[in-house]
C-alpha cells in the first residue's frame, strides 16, 4: 500500500506549492470553457448517434474520462499536489473500477 | 464404498491409509456410513471431484504435519535454557524466497488440475435426460419434460402418450445415464446437493442453473438443501433414486397409469370426498374429476406463498413426504429399501408404500398439524405481510375421522 | 468536520501549555474533568477510548459466546428442542454478527487505538474527537442491533443475509431492519476510524521512523484500515439497497420485479472477503510483535512480512466470488476466482514461515502471550490448509455450506483472530493497566481454550465431510451414519468442546479480577520488549511521551537497552540500560510545553442522534427528524468548538486557559 | 482538527526544522479528505454498478428513452460544472487571503449547487408525474437511489459552503483560512466529477 512517503516529500511539497501558483484564475476559466465545450460535444453526439456508429460509446466514454481527469488534475490540484494524495485517491478509484467491472462481467452484463 | 476397484480408486485407498495418521481430516476420509458422505462418490461427477480433492487433502495434510512438527521441534529445541541472547539477524533471503517459490509451485500444479476439472464439470453437451428441478420453501418439485420424440428422459412410455410428469421429494433417474437438471426456485435461493453424485449448485429464483448427475448403480442417494432458505431449511431434503433401465421404464409406466377412483363405500372413497373438499385447492391429483366429470385442477398459487404444492397423483410410490423429511415407510420397511442389494433395489423400491409398511404415525401427525411438525412461520400474524397466503401446509383442523379417510385415500395413490 | 477543528492559534510558543485545555461553547461549560465518569464519557484520549473499545468488545465476545453455546446445546442431540427453529436462526445470525462486527473488529480497534500512537511515538491520533465519535457510533450501533431481541426478534437471515430470503415476505419481523441500520452505524465507526488511523500513521510518526522502521503491528493495522476504507462503502451500498427494499418498498432483490438476487451476494462478498482480512491481519500483527519479544530475536524477514501483509490486502479484493462457487457464476468466473484464491495462500504461507523462523535459533520464553502466539501459528495453519481445499472450486462445491466450512473459518477466525487477540491482551495488559495478569491462570486459560476449540471445531471437519449442512436447527438420525463417523456422536463432542472453550475463555475474566486484586504494580518492562510503547510509563501518561523519541532502528527500544560488544561476525549482546533508565532519561529531557486537545460533548451527542434516526426508520418517521436535528446540532456544536478549551471552561476559570503542567514533575 | 499534539510537539518542542508539522509535511485534514474521497469512489461505484445492471429493467413506456430530457439535464450539468470553476476561484482567493472574494465565490458556488439541486427536484417531480415512482421498476429504484445519493452529497456540500462563508465572516480577516476552503473545494469537485460520470453513463448512453 502506501510506501515511500519519506520526509523527503516535504521539500517536494514546497516545490509543488510554488508550481501551483502558475495557474492563474484565467487558466482555470479557460479550462472551464474547454470542459463546457467538451460537454457540448457530448450532447451533440447524443443527438447524432447514427453518425458515430460503433464509435459512439467509446468516444463518449473517452470524453467523460477527459472531463473527469481534467477536474481531478487541475481543479482538485492533484497534478501539482503531493503524490501521496494521488495514491490515496487513485487507489480507491482504480479499485472501484476494477472490482465493479469484474462483478458486472460475472453477470454477463456486457453480452446483452 | 463400491467393490469395483479401479486404478484411481486403489490410489485413493492408498491415500486414505496414508492420511490415517494425519489427524481428523484423514479420519473422515475412511467413513462409509453417512448417507451424505462427500468422500464416497458413486457417480461420474462426484468421482471427478473426488479424484481432484483427495490428493489436495493429502498434500494439505502433509504440509500441516510438517508445520506442526517444525513448530514442536523449535519449541523444544530453542526453549530458554539460559543461552546467550541470539544474534539479531533480520532474515535470510534464500529461506524466504524458497518458501515463496515452493508453495507457489505446489499451488500452480493444483490450479492447473482445478481449472481443468471446472470446465470438465461444466460440460453439458452429452446430456441424455433432462429433468427440471424447482425449489421452494421447503421442498423440491421435479418435472420431467416430454422430448420432441415423445420420450421422457430418453424412455418412451409403453402404456400411454407421454405427458409432463410432476413429482416431488424423490427424483428418479435411470442408472448410467447422463442426467442434466435444470434448476430454479420459486421464492428464495435453495441449493441442490446429492453429495455422492455431484457437488452442490444453488437454485436461484429468476435464473436457470444446470447441473449434471450420473449414478453408477441403482440406489438411493440422499441430499439436503444447503443454502439457508428460512425457517425450515433443516427440513428440506431430497433423495435421488437411480433405477436400472427396466425398472425405470416400469416406474415411468406406473406414473402414467390413469386415475382410478376408490371403490364406492370404502373408507378411501370417503377420503376422496374429504380430499376434494380439503386438499384439492392446493394439491393436484391428475385424473380426479368433479361431479360433472370436469377435471379438478388445483390452484396453489392462490393459497400458498411459493405458488406450488406437491403433486399427489402417485404419492405412495415415493417413500418420503414433506420435503423428504419424513418417511412414508416404517423403519423396518425403510431399511429393506435402503439396504437392498443393487440387484434387488429396483423391485424393493417399486413396491412403493404398502398398507403394512405405511408409517401412519408421522403421516397422521402431519395431517393433524403440519406446522407443528415442520415449522413454517414463526408468527402466524405476520402472514398478513404476505397477502394472507399460507407458507407451506397449514393446520387444516381435520377431524380424526377425516384423517383416517385421507390416509386410506392416499394409500391408493400409487 | 475535519476542516473546522484547526486550533485557533497557530505557530509560535504563545499557546499555553495545557494538559486538559478546553473551551466553552454557548451555555455549556466544556467538560474538563480528568477523573470520574465524565472523564470517560467525554474523553478524546486514544488510550481511554482504546480501553472502552476493548471492554465493550469483550462484553460482546461473551455475549456472542453465549449465543454459540446455545447453538451447540441445541445441536448436542440430533433433534434438539432447546431453541425453536426461529430462535435458532436468530441465534446463529446474531452469533456471527456479534463476533465479526461487535467483537473482533472493535477489539482490533481497541488495540489499534491504544497502541498505534504509542508505537509510532505520537501523543494522540490525528483526529481525537472523530476517534471518540467512532467509539460511540460503534457502541450505540451495537446496542441498537441487540435491542432487536426485545422488539420482536433479531435478524434471522444468516450473517451474509442472502437476498431474497432477507426480504420482508420471508422475514417479516424487524430483526433484519435492526441489523441493516445497526451495521450502517457501526460502519461509520469503522470508516472514520480508518481515515483517522491512516492519517495518524502516515503523518504522526516520531522523527526517524520511516515506514520500514515501523513496528509490524502498526503496519498490519495500517493495511487493515485501508481495507476498511474501501470495503465499508461497499457494504454501505448493499445495506442501503436492502433498507430501501425492506422499508421503502424498492425491489432491488425481488425476482418478480426482474431483479437478480446475485447482486446482493456480489456486493456483500466484495465487502465480505476483505472483511476476512480485516479480522485476521490485526492478530497477525500482534503475533508478529509477541514472537520476537519472547524469542529475543527480531522478526524474521520483516520486509517480507510487511509486503506479504500488503499483498494479502491487495489480492483479498480479487477473490470475493470464491464464496459463490456454488451459486452458478459460470465456469470462466469460477476458474478465475479459484486461481486468484490459491494465489492468496502464498503470502499467507510466507507469514507462517517467517514466524517459525523467528522462533528458530531464539531464546524462547513461554509466557501466556507467547503460548497464544504459538497456538495461533498451529491453529491458523490448519485453517489455512483447509482453506486451500476450498480454493479448489470443484472440491468446494462439496464442502461449502457444510460444517466443513464452519470448521475452516473457525480455525481461521478463532484459531487466528481470537488467539491473536488473547495473545495481545496478555502481552499488553501490564502496559495498559500497570498490572501483570496471573501466569498460572493464564496458562489454564490458554490450554482450556486450545483443547476446547479443537474439540469444538475439529469434529466439524468430520461432520462436514460426512455431509451435514450448516444452519440446520435439527438434524435427522436417518442421515447420521453409524460407527466411528456417527454424526450425533461428533456433534455431542463438539458441544462438550464448546463448553470447555467457554470455561477457558471465561478464565480470562477471572484472571483479570484475580490479578488486579492480588498483584502489585507490574515492572516497567516485564517482557524485555522491543518497541516504542514500552518506553512509556505503565499505564502511559496522558500525553504518552515526555519527550518524543527519535528513532534509529526497527526495534528501537531493544537497541536502547542492549549493545553489541561482539567483534566482526561474532555478536554478543549486553544490557546497558533498563526501561527505568530509558524512561528517566526521557523525563529528564521532557518537552517543556505539551498541549493536548480537550474533551468534548459533541462526539457522543452526534453519535447518539444516529440510532434515534434508525429507530425512526423502523417505527416512526418523526423520530428521523428528531435524530436528524440532534445530528445537525451536534455537527454545528462540533464545528464551532475550538480544539482546546478556553479559560472560562474551568471552575474557577484559569488565567491562561487550562492548567499549566510542568511535564517533568515526574 | 489537526488540533493535536503534533503541532505542539513539533512547534514547541525541539524541532529544528520548524516548518513542517507532520511526518510527511502534508496536512492531516487534506490527507483525510483524499482518503474519504477514495472511499467514496467505492460507494458511488456500487451505486453506478447497480444502476448499470438494472437500467434496462423497466416497463415499455417508462424507460430512459421516454423520460430523459437531455437539454434540461445538460443545462443543470453545465451549472454544476461551472460551480467547480467558481469553487476554484474561491480557493485561489482564499490562498491570497482575500476574504471578500472568497466569500463571494463560495456563495456563488453554493447558489449554483442549490440551483442544480432544485433542477434535480424539478426533474424528479416531472418523472414522478409521468408515472415513474421510486418503486415503479428496478430502473426507477436504482436511478433514484443513484441520483438521490448524489443529490444528498450536493446538498451537504451546499450546507458546508454556506457554513464556511459564515465562519469566514466571524473570524479575523487576513488569517489563513485557505485550507478550510480547499477542503470544501475538494469535496465539491468530487461531487462534480461523480456527476460527470452520471451524466455520461446514465443520461447520454442509451439503455
Amino acid at each position: 500500500m502506501a510506501t515511500d512517503t519519506q520526509p523527503a516529500t516535504h521539500s517536494d511539497a514546497a516545490h509543488d506549492d510554488a508550481h501551483e501558483e502558475h495557474w492563474s484564475d484565467l487558466s482555470y476559466i479557460k479550462l472551464a470553457i474547454a470542459l463546457a465545450l467538451v460537454t457540448a460535444l457530448e450532447i451533440a453526439m447524443s443527438y447524432t448517434i447514427g453518425f458515430w456508429g460503433p464509435l459512439f460509446i467509446p468516444v463518449l466514454l473517452l470524453l467523460m474520462v477527459v472531463k473527469f481527469m481534467a477536474v481531478v488534475l487541475f481543479f482538485m490540484h492533484l497534478k501539482f499536489d503531493n503524490r501521496l494524495f494521488s495514491i490515496m485517491f487513485y487507489m480507491g478509484l482504480i479499485l472501484a473500477i476494477v472490482v465493479y467491472f469484474i462483478a458486472l462481467l460475472t453477470f454477463r452484463f456486457f453480452d446483452a | 464404498m463400491s467393490e469395483r476397484p479401479s486404478t484411481p480408486r486403489r490410489l485413493a485407498h492408498a491415500a486414505r491409509l496414508a492420511l490415517l495418521g494425519a489427524g481428523a481430516l484423514a479420519i473422515s476420509a475412511c467413513a462409509q456410513d453417512a448417507p451424505q458422505d462427500t468422500w464416497a462418490p458413486e457417480g461420474e461427477n462426484a468421482q471427478t471431484i473426488h479424484n481432484l480433492q483427495w490428493p489436495i487433502f493429502l498434500v494439505a495434510g502433509i504440509v500441516g504435519v510438517i508445520v506442526m512438527a517444525v513448530v514442536l521441534y523449535a519449541v523444544i529445541k530453542f526453549k530458554d535454557r539460559g543461552q546467550p541472547i541470539p544474534e539479531q539477524s533480520h532474515g535470510n533471503p534464500i529461506i524466504e524466497y524458497t518458501f515463496i517459490a515452493l508453495p507457489a509451485a505446489i499451488l500452480a500444479v493444483i490450479a492447473g488440475f482445478t481449472v481443468n476439472t471446472i470446465f470438465d464439470l461444466a460440460e453439458t453437451q452429452d446430456t441424455e435426460c433432462v429433468i427440471n428441478v424447482t425449489g421452494q420453501q421447503w421442498w423440491w418439485e421435479y418435472d420431467y419434460p416430454v422430448a420432441a420424440d415423445g420420450s421422457i428422459c430418453g424412455y418412451t412410455p409403453s402404456n400411454a402418450a407421454a405427458v409432463p410428469l410432476i413429482t416431488s421429494g424423490q427424483v428418479i433417474i435411470p442408472t448410467d445415464t447422463k442426467v442434466l437438471i435444470r434448476g430454479t426456485s420459486r421464492d428464495v435461493i435453495h441449493s441442490f446437493w446429492i453429495p455422492k453424485l455431484n457437488g452442490k449448485r444453488d437454485m436461484v429464483p429468476g435464473r436457470v442453473h444446470t447441473w449434471r448427475f450420473h449414478a453408477d448403480g441403482p440406489g438411493i442417494y440422499a441430499g439436503q438443501c444447503t443454502e439457508f432458505c428460512g425457517l425450515s431449511h433443516a427440513n428440506m431434503r431430497m433423495e435421488m433414486i437411480a433405477l436400472d433401465p427396466d425398472d425405470f421404464q416400469a416406474w415411468l409406466d406406473n406414473q402414467l397409469e390413469p386415475y382410478q377412483s376408490p371403490e364406492a363405500g370404502t373408507l378411501a372413497a370417503a377420503g376422496e370426498v374429504t380430499y376434494v373438499s380439503q386438499c384439492a385447492r392446493c394439491h393436484q391429483v391428475d385424473g380426479l374429476v368433479d361431479g360433472n366429470g370436469d377435471p379438478i385442477v388445483s390452484a396453489p398459487d392462490q393459497w400458498v406463498y411459493s405458488g406450488a404444492a406437491p403433486n399427489l397423483t402417485n404419492f405412495m410410490t415415493r417413500n418420503t413426504f414433506a420435503g423428504a423429511s419424513w418417511d412414508l415407510l416404517t423403519p423396518a420397511c425403510r431399511d429393506e429399501v435402503w439396504n437392498a442389494s443393487p440387484e434387488d433395489f429396483g423391485a424393493a423400491y417399486l413396491k412403493g408404500v404398502t398398507p403394512e409398511c405405511l408409517n401412519e404415525i408421522d403421516l397422521k401427525e402431519w395431517l393433524r398439524d403440519a406446522p407443528a411438525k415442520k415449522p413454517m412461520y414463526a408468527d402466524a400474524t405476520a402472514l398478513l405481510e404476505t397477502d394472507g397466503k399460507v407458507r407451506g401446509m397449514p393446520n387444516l383442523g381435520l377431524s380424526e375421522d377425516q384423517i383416517n379417510e385421507l390416509v386410506a385415500y392416499l394409500l391408493e395413490r400409487k | 468536520m475535519a476542516l473546522i477543528e484547526r486550533p485557533a492559534t497557530r505557530d509560535g510558543g504563545l499557546v499555553p501549555a495545557v494538559v486538559t485545555p478546553s473551551s466553552s461553547y454557548g451555555v455549556f461549560r466544556r467538560p474538563v474533568e480528568t477523573k470520574g465518569w465524565k472523564s470517560w464519557l467525554f474523553t478524546i484520549d486514544h488510550k481511554k477510548l482504546g480501553i472502552m473499545y476493548g471492554v465493550t468488545a469483550i462484553f460482546f465476545f461473551f455475549l456472542g459466546g453465549f449465543e454459540a453455546l446455545l447453538i451447540r446445546a441445541q445441536l448436542a442431540t440430533n433433534e434438539g428442542t432447546i431453541l425453536s427453529a426461529d430462535k435458532y436462526n436468530q441465534m446463529f445470525t446474531m452469533h456471527a454478527t456479534t463476533m465479526v462486527f461487535l467483537f473482533v473488529m472493535p477489539m482490533a480497534a481497541a488495540f489499534a487505538n491504544y497502541f498505534v500512537p504509542l508505537q509510532i511515538g505520537a501523543r494522540d491520533v490525528a483526529f481525537p474527537r472523530i476517534n471518540a465519535f467512532g467509539f460511540w457510533c460503534f457502541l450505540f450501533g451495537a446496542i441498537f442491533i441487540n435491542t432487536s431481541w426485545f422488539l420482536g426478534g433479531a435478524a434471522d437471515g444468516g450473517w451474509f443475509m442472502y437476498a431474497p430470503n432477507s426480504s420482508v415476505p420471508f422475514s417479516p419481523t424487524s430483526g433484519i431492519d435492526f441489523w441493516t441500520l445497526g451495521l450502517q452505524i457501526t460502519g461509520i465507526a469503522s470508516l472514520t476510524g480508518a481515515i483517522n488511523l491512516i492519517v495518524t500513521v502516515i503523518n504522526m510518526r516520531a522523527p526517524g521512523m520511516s515506514l520500514m522502521k515501523m513496528p509490524i503491528f502498526t503496519w498490519m493495522i495500517l493495511i487493515v484500515q485501508f481495507l476498511l476504507l474501501f470495503a465499508i462503502p461497499v457494504i454501505t451500498v448493499a445495506l442501503f439497497l436492502l433498507m430501501f427494499q425492506r422499508n421503502f418498498d424498492a425491489t432491488f432483490f425481488s425476482v418478480e420485479a426482474g431483479a437478480d438476487p446475485l447482486l446482493w451476494q456480489h456486493l456483500f462478498w466484495i465487502f465480505g472477503h476483505p472483511e476476512v482480512y480485516i479480522l485476521i491481519l490485526p492478530s497477525f500483527g500482534i503475533v508478529s510483535e509477541v514472537l520476537p519479544v519472547f524469542s529475543k530475536k527480531p522478526l524474521f524477514g520483516y520486509p517480507l512480512v510487511v509486503f506479504s501483509g500488503a499483498a494479502i490486502g491487495f489480492v483479498g479484493w480479487g477473490v470475493w466470488a470464491h464464496h459463490m462457487f456454488a451459486s452458478g457464476l459460470g465456469p470462466i468466473s469460477v476458474a478465475v476466482f479459484s486461481v486468484a484464491t490459491m494465489a492468496i495462500a502464498i503470502p499467507t504461507g510466507v507469514k507462517i514461515v517467517n514466524w517459525i523462523m523467528t522462533m528458530w535459533g531464539g531464546k524462547l520464553v513461554f509466557t501466556t502471550a507467547m503460548l497464544f502466539a504459538i497456538g495461533l501459528i498451529v491453529q491458523f495453519t490448519i485453517g489455512g490448509l483447509s482453506g486451500v481445499t476450498h480454493a479448489v472450486a470443484p472440491s468446494d462445491t462439496q464442502q461449502t455450506d457444510t460444517y466443513y466450512i464452519v470448521a475452516h473459518f473457525h480455525y481461521v477466525l478463532f484459531g487466528g483472530a481470537v488467539l491473536g487477540i488473547f495473545s495481545g491482551l496478555y502481552y499488553w495488559w501490564p502496559k495498559m493497566f500497570g498490572k501483570l495478569l496471573n501466569e498460572t491462570l493464564g496458562k489454564w486459560n490458554f490450554w482450556l481454550m486450545i483443547i476446547g476449540m479443537n474439540l469444538t471445531f475439529g469434529p466439524m471437519h468430520i461432520i462436514g465431510l460426512q455431509g451435514q449442512p450448516r444452519r440446520m436447527y435439527q438434524t435427522t438420525d436417518a442421515r447420521a451414519g453409524e460407527g466411528f463417523f456417527n454424526l450425533n456422536f461428533w456433534n455431542l463432542v463438539a458441544s462438550i468442546g464448546s463448553l470447555i472453550l467457554g470455561i477457558g475463555a471465561f478464565l480470562f475474566v477471572i484472571n483479570v479480577f484475580y490479578s488486579h486484586r492480588k498483584n502489585g504494580p507490574a515492572p516497567l518492562d516485564p517482557w524485555d520488549a522491543r518497541s516504542l510503547e514500552w518506553m512509556t510509563a505503565s499505564p502511559p501518561k496522558e500525553h504518552n511521551f515526555d519527550a518524543i523519541p527519535t528513532v534509529h532502528h526497527l526495534d528501537e527500544f531493544f537497541h536502547r537497552k542492549y549493545e553489541d560488544r561482539g567483534e566482526g561476525e561474532h555478536h554478543e549482546y549486553h544490557q546497558v540500560a533498563t526501561a527505568e533508565d530509558v524512561l528517566a532519561e526521557q523525563e529528564a529531557n521532557a518537552d517543556k510545553h505539551i498541549h493536548l486537545p480537550s474533551p468534548s460533548y459533541w462526539p457522543i451527542v452526534l453519535a447518539f442522534g444516529l440510532p434515534v434516526m434508525a429507530y425512526g426508520v423502523i417505527y416512526n418517521i418523526w423520530l428521523i427528524v428528531v435524530g436528524g436535528a440532534i445530528v445537525m446540532a451536534a455537527m454545528y456544536g462540533w464545528g464551532l468548538e475550538p480544539a482546546t478549551a478556553t479559560p472560562d471552561d474551568y471552575d474557577p476559570p484559569t488565567p491562561e486557559g487550562g492548567a499549566e503542567l510542568e511535564v517533568a514533575h515526574g | 482538527m489537526a488540533d493535536t499534539a503534533v503541532h505542539a510537539a513539533t512547534d514547541h518542542g525541539h524541532d529544528d526544522h520548524g516548518t513542517h508539522h507532520t511526518t510527511t509535511g502534508l496536512s492531516n485534514n487534506k490527507l483525510a479528505m483524499w482518503l474519504f474521497l477514495g472511499s467514496e469512489c467505492l460507494l458511488f461505484g456500487g451505486l453506478i454498478s447497480t444502476y448499470m445492471l438494472y437500467r434496462g429493467r423497466h416497463s415499455e413506456n417508462l424507460g430512459p428513452d421516454q423520460l430523459w430530457d437531455i437539454p434540461f439535464t445538460s443545462a443543470s450539468s453545465f451549472v454544476l460544472l461551472m460551480s467547480s470553476l467558481t469553487m476554484v476561484l474561491a480557493v485561489t482567493a482564499a490562498k491570497r487571503r482575500d476574504d471578500r472574494n472568497t466569500s463571494l465565490w463560495l456563495t456563488v458556488t453554493a447558489m449554483l449547487g442549490a440551483l442544480f439541486v432544485a433542477g434535480q427536484i424539478y426533474e424528479f417531480t416531472v418523472f414522478y408525474r409521468e408515472g415513474l415512482g421510486f418503486t415503479t421498476s428496478l430502473f426507477s429504484s436504482s436511478f433514484y437511489t443513484l441520483t438521490g445519493f448524489h443529490g444528498v452529497h450536493v446538498t451537504v456540500g451546499v450546507i458546508m459552503l454556506l457554513s464556511v462563508v459564515g465562519i469566514l465572516m466571524k473570524r479575523r480577516t487576513g488569517e489563513d483560512k485557505s485550507e478550510l476552503v480547499e477542503m470544501v473545494g475538494l469535496y465539491w469537485h468530487f461531487v462534480d466529477i461523480v456527476w460527470i460520470l452520471i451524466f455520461t453513463l446514465v443520461y447520454l448512453i442509451p439503455a
